[in-house]
């Protein structure tokens, strides 16, 4: 049994323009221990299937399917009963941690807000936890600094501090790099593998860039268009993917040469019918844009892709 | 014609009385005709600055920026116009690189009736534009909004194109697309150029980018080129 | 920066308090007229004497030194038709005219924003809706129109509340009874226009990262609300109370004039009937001073509450 | 992707626009009344009849001191209110924005000249010195307007600058000027449609805070006698004892279009503000 089991999630948001679909059908486990990747390219439904995880998202949400946390189903839960398990047992950083944390606020009392009320600690116990919790992270003497003093890269750390200092069992990391600078990237995905093998704990990373995933993922999950098109063992996936779309991201990395992916983005309001790269896959059959594939196993995960 | 800068430095005054802050400091910058000047810095660096001084879009406050061996900043206000038309730049954000009031055909439109080409040709000249650039004719009705950023940035480009430039200054044309669409917008510049022997400055924090895409690469660093 | 704060309100105070002494001296008619109010019945030999005494005859550069020295020794002229010292008269009113807006600005500060944070964070709630009709009307009404519908309603008609005057008999009791009523639509006037500005701000906070981060951690709404987003929401309020001082001010003045109280108010009434200059410019001068001197105060808390501005000094 | 997610808007707001078509449906209605008062109002508002009529089939909402029809001053009594308001709000919306933009665009020097004087303007306590400035001179509406709109752009200005700030630093901004078009053509196509949405709505708040101060202003006796707005009849109906002997039907219903007007204004603004807060994006 896995440690959170994700099964046919499916998110549609109401607007103005239509139903947008931004994700269907997905499912995915997250084991004890592990590491998992969920890549794909901007508007893929890959955050959204996170704030589905943690109930965050806006009331105009449709969300189906189910997300089975020790048992219980999350999406069942009401919002005192999610807010219990939110920060305790599944904690998520965002990316933006300068407009994460609250400018208002010393980063110090930050991290030890979620110790005084959640876990009723005295104030003094909760500041000395945290001031230990924000030393390892290496922010020695920026205890009581507020975030604007702070550069982006201590933000982050501090974030980071803010959603572990409760021990959760699952970490949700949503593009924890975007926006940093190539040397920063190492040292953040550093900081967040050190605070997942402290607490024990799984970790769950959102990511567009393959990079990243090759560095810290046991398993990756690639999404397309609101689907998940494959799942696999990170160097299987990465050396020899079993989905066109899979390739065709690889080859499009700058060490392959920025070999182009041909058309355009697929509209989320109208997806492709059958299987919903068809129309920018080099493999296509006439069967491709009538039926949406099933899922194949494959060595190590599966893949839904006819081929 | 070649566009250099000259011992360029740049320095901003916060307030009456604030300190100053640098933000270039004597840089020398050569871009020619034809090849692709990779200009590398992590964020703060003073590259986007750096940009828009070459491109005369600001003042340095020492050094000369030269277009051709001539000093645009002396220049009379005909040549000056000139040189605003041979050297062009393109921008970061892909979403905020068109007016979002406009539709796409009135912000290209917009750029011919400038050009003074007449009334008539102009629905040609656009759809010729949207060719180069690999978009078709039916986004002509649309607001940026509607459309995606990768195609925004072809539409930024175009519009920039209309105006045959000599040198095309980029300010991390890609970085905020997505991989795939990066590498379409970098494999259409490449070819752009070949056909068209333009200068590119290309600003990136990108190494891999200015690897695949630059002749000759300069590194800036909290405003010194080293 | 809090010093070239300061600075500009200087400024701002000796342009406004200039504007003052420059109306009566360009406005069409006679200097004297209209510095000393019309309807002024005087012999001749008390007239030149009058005019030596107002400074008419001296150049403008020294009558405008003379203006801010009296200024300085708190002269703000005479009133020929009260026959008493412009000052005087304005002490004599103003502790009335506090006596009604202090306690209502500051209980309309925490009611408004109070109930305007609470609706904005709520405010899909039928409770928080009907909330927001209700100041959404106050803020649409002239305060004095608002004064009239209680007064003719509580007063007239169920007789709750006496109909004019701070008091009869002068007990606290008694001064309380005659207050009630005005007090109430004070702040319930000030309260609307915070409360406005609260639940925008609050809407608008509640879209901030942060917020969403607050909840991913697992706080409840109302903590969310008060421990993330009411600090943060409730700075600029800080800004706008301040500068609607001078409105919510003006508010009282009218409100005062319906309710016959012995303020500021009815000293403006009563000398615009007869046109007495000396009082209306004296009472300008004074509110201008009190709305400087409430946004110089806004700006000082300001500057202690947020870190933001308390570290770039 | 991002786009259409940024356009979410709420099932509910379906609901929710029946609602709104509210403000606009008073707002027209009350337009409507003032254009065409010459042809709805029952009598000529300067007519005499027997005064003091409580409400009734002849008059539908009485008569007052002077034996005025009050529904026929209430008719004509708009067009003064709204004209007032109206032009008090364009002459400070169009220095506001002017102000606002010129400062945002060109920053340095002219900026911290206008936003000095902006800031001046804000400490200066508006009603009283309209108060005081109508108390020497001859009353009148157009006076009143004027006033008001030299002295209510402030707020505009500010708002109108820093959205001026953030759209100049947008890529169009910067390319558009790259390209070679000029600062008139920057300033008037690129980046005055783009403050259009702050603009609005202010303009809708400022044409409310200047019918409640026209009103207020009035009401103390500082209008032209020669003409009737709501502010001067609820003045009347105070000072000549309408109030003090209970006939509500005098100042009742000048007091309400005020409210009721007022608050479509709002309602309106309300709607245009909420258009520019963006929803929470989710991807």
């Amino acid at each position: 049994m896995a440690l959170l089991d994700i099964r046919n999630l499916s998110v549609s948001f109401e607007t103005p323009q239509g139903l947008v679909k931004a994700a269907t059908q997905v499912s995915l486990a997250l084991e004890y221990n592990e590491t998992l990747a969920l890549v794909g390219e901007t508007g893929c439904g890959k955050s959204v299937v996170v704030n589905a995880i943690m109930k965050l998202l806006p009331a105009n949400a449709k969300v189906d399917g189910r997300v089975i946390y020790r048992g219980r189903d999350l999406l069942s839960l009401d919002e005192k009963e999610m807010a219990r398990i939110r920060g305790q047992d599944i904690a998520i950083i965002f990316q933006n941690p300068s407009l994460a944390l609250n400018p208002v606020y010393k980063i110090s009392e930050q991290v030890s807000e979620s110790m005084i009320l959640k876990k009723r600690s005295s104030r003094s116990r909760a500041e000395e936890i945290s001031s230990q919790l924000l030393q390892r992270l290496g922010l020695k003497g920026r205890e009581s600094s507020y975030p604007f003093q702070l550069s982006g890269g201590m933000n982050q750390r501090a974030m980071i501090a803010c959603s572990v200092v409760l021990g959760p069992k699952i970490i949700i990391a949503d593009e924890p790099t975007k926006g940093l600078d190539q040397s920063m990237v190492g040292q953040v995905l550093g900081e967040i593998r050190k605070a997942k093998e402290v607490n024990g704990a799984s970790l769950l990373l959102i990511t567009h860039d393959m990079e990243v995933a090759r560095q810290i993922s046991d398993k990756v999950a690639v999404m397309y268009c609101g689907e998940v098109m494959e799942v696999g063992k990170t160097e299987e996936v990465l050396q020899a993917p079993s989905h066109p779309y899979t390739q065709a991201l690889l080859d499009s990395l700058p060490e392959r040469g920025f070999l182009p992916i041909p058309g355009p983005s697929p509209s989320m309001i109208d997806p492709p019918e059958g299987c919903r790269f068809h129309p920018r896959c080099p493999w296509r059959r006439d069967l491709c844009s009538i039926e949406r594939p099933v899922q194949k196993s494959t060595t190590t995960g599966w893949v839904r892709c006819c081929r | 014609m070649r566009l250099c800068s000259e011992n360029v430095s740049m320095s901003y005054r916060t307030g009456y009385f604030g300190k100053r802050s640098t933000i270039l400091e004597g840089a020398n910058l050569e871009i020619l005709p034809g090849r692709t000047l990779g200009l590398v810095g992590g964020s703060g660096s003073g590259k986007t600055t750096l940009g828009k001084v070459l491109a005369g879009l600001e003042r340095p406050s020492e050094g000369r920026v030269l277009f051709g061996g001539r000093d645009i900043w002396k220049m009379e206000a005909r040549d000056f116009r000139l040189f605003r038309r041979k050297v062009q730049m393109v921008f970061q954000d892909p979403e905020g690189s068109l007016n979002p009031m406009k539709s796409i055909e009135r912000s290209i439109q917009e750029v011919l009736s400038l050009l003074k080409v007449p009334k008539r040709d102009w629905h040609e000249r656009t759809l010729d534009m949207l060719q180069t650039v690999g978009l078709s004719e039916e986004l002509l009705g649309r607001r940026p909004s509607q459309v995606s950023g990768g195609q925004n940035q072809r539409i930024a480009l175009g519009r920039v194109l209309l105006l045959e430039p000599e040198i095309i200054i980029l300010d991390e044309p890609t970085s905020a697309l997505d991989i795939s669409v990066q590498a379409q917008v970098l494999h259409l510049l490449r070819e752009l150029q070949r056909e068209r022997g333009m200068g590119y400055l290309l600003i990136t924090h990108s190494a891999q980018v200015v690897s695949f895409m630059a002749h000759d690469i300069a590194v800036i660093e909290r405003g010194r080129l080293v | 920066m809090l010093w070239g704060k300061t600075a500009r309100y200087a400024i701002a105070f000796f342009l406004i308090i200039s504007l003052n002494f420059a109306i009566p001296r360009a406005m069409p008619g006679d200097t004297l007229t209209n510095l000393m109010g019309e309807d002024v019945h005087l012999s001749e030999d008390a007239m030149l004497e009058l005019k030596a005494k107002v400074g008419v005859d001296q150049p403008i550069h020294i009558q405008f030194l003379n203006y801010w020295r009296d200024l300085f020794h708190l002269d703000l002229g005479y009133s020929y038709h009260l026959h008493a010292p412009v000052s005087s008269l304005i002490r004599e009113r103003i502790k009335w005219t506090m006596l009604l807006v202090a306690p209502s600005i500051i209980m309309g500060a925490f009611v408004g924003t109070l109930l305007g944070a609470l609706a904005g964070w709520r405010r899909k709630e039928a409770k928080s809706r009907l909330q927001t009709t209700g100041f959404l009307l106050i803020y649409c009404t002239p305060p004095y129109f608002l004064s009239m519908l209680a007064l003719y309603f509580l007063g007239f008609e169920l007789g709750w509340f006496p109909l004019k005057g701070f008091y009869q008999s002068g007990t606290i009791g008694d001064i309380a009874h005659h207050l009630f009523l005005p007090v109430l639509i004070m702040t319930l006037f000030s309260a609307s226009r915070n409360y406005m500005i609260m639940r925008g701000s609050v809407i608008q906070e509640r879209q901030m990262l942060y917020a969403s981060y607050a909840r991913a951690k697992g706080l409840s709404s109302d903590q969310i609300l008060f421990r993330h987003i009411f600090k943060n929401a409730a700075l600029p309020i800080i800004t706008l109370v301040a500068l609607d001082f001078g409105f919510i001010f003006s508010g009282a003045l009218f409100i005062e004039i319906v309710f016959s109280m012995h303020g500021m108010g009815n000293l403006i009434y009563d000398s615009l009937l007869c046109r007495d200059y000396p009082v209306l410019q004296g009472t300008f001068a004074v509110i201008t001073i009190m709305v400087i001197l409430a946004n110089l105060l806004a700006d000082w808390t300001y500057g202690l509450v947020d870190p933001r501005v308390r570290w770039q000094r | 992707m991002a786009e259409v997610i940024r356009a979410l808007r709420s099932a509910e707001e379906k609901i929710r626009a029946r609602w709104s078509l509210l403000g606009p449906l008073i707002f027209s209605s009350f337009i409507l009344a003032a254009l065409l008062a010459d042809l709805i109002s029952p009598y000529d508002p300067w007519k005499r009849f027997n005064p003091y009529q409580m409400p009734g089939w002849e008059h539908l909402l009485g008569t007052n001191d002077m034996g005025h029809d009050i529904l026929s001053e209430l008719i004509f009594g708009s067009r003064v209110s709204l004209a007032v308001g109206f032009s008090a709000a364009i002459l400070s919306a169009t220095l506001g924005t002017a102000v606002g933009l010129f400062a945002g665009y060109f920053r340095g020097m002219a900026d911290e000249v206008l936003m000095g004087i902006t800031d001046i303007f804000l400490m200066i306590p508006q009603i009283p010195l309209i108060i005081v400035l109508a108390a020497f001179l001859r009353p009148s509406f157009w006076l009143m307007a004027l006033l008001m709109g030299l002295l209510w752009w402030t707020a505009l200005a500010r708002i109108v600058r820093s959205r001026t700030l953030q759209v100049r630093e947008m890529g169009f901004v910067a390319g558009a000027k790259a390209i070679g078009f000029s600062d008139n053509h920057v300033i008037f196509s690129d980046v005055l449609p783009n403050t259009l949405y702050v603009i609005a709505p202010k303009f809708m708040l400022t044409v409310a805070s200047a019918m409640i101060a026209e009103a207020s202003i009035s009401f103390l006796g500082l209008s032209d006698p020669s003409m009737k707005s709501w502010g001067t009849m609820i003045s009347y109906a105070f000072s000549r004892g309408g109030f003090i002997n209970g006939m509500w039907w005098w100042y009742l219903p000048p007091g309400l279009c005020i409210t009721v007007f007022v608050l479509s204004l709002v309602m309106m603004a309300g709607i245009l503000e909420e258009r520019d807060i963006e929803p929470v994006k989710v991807d």
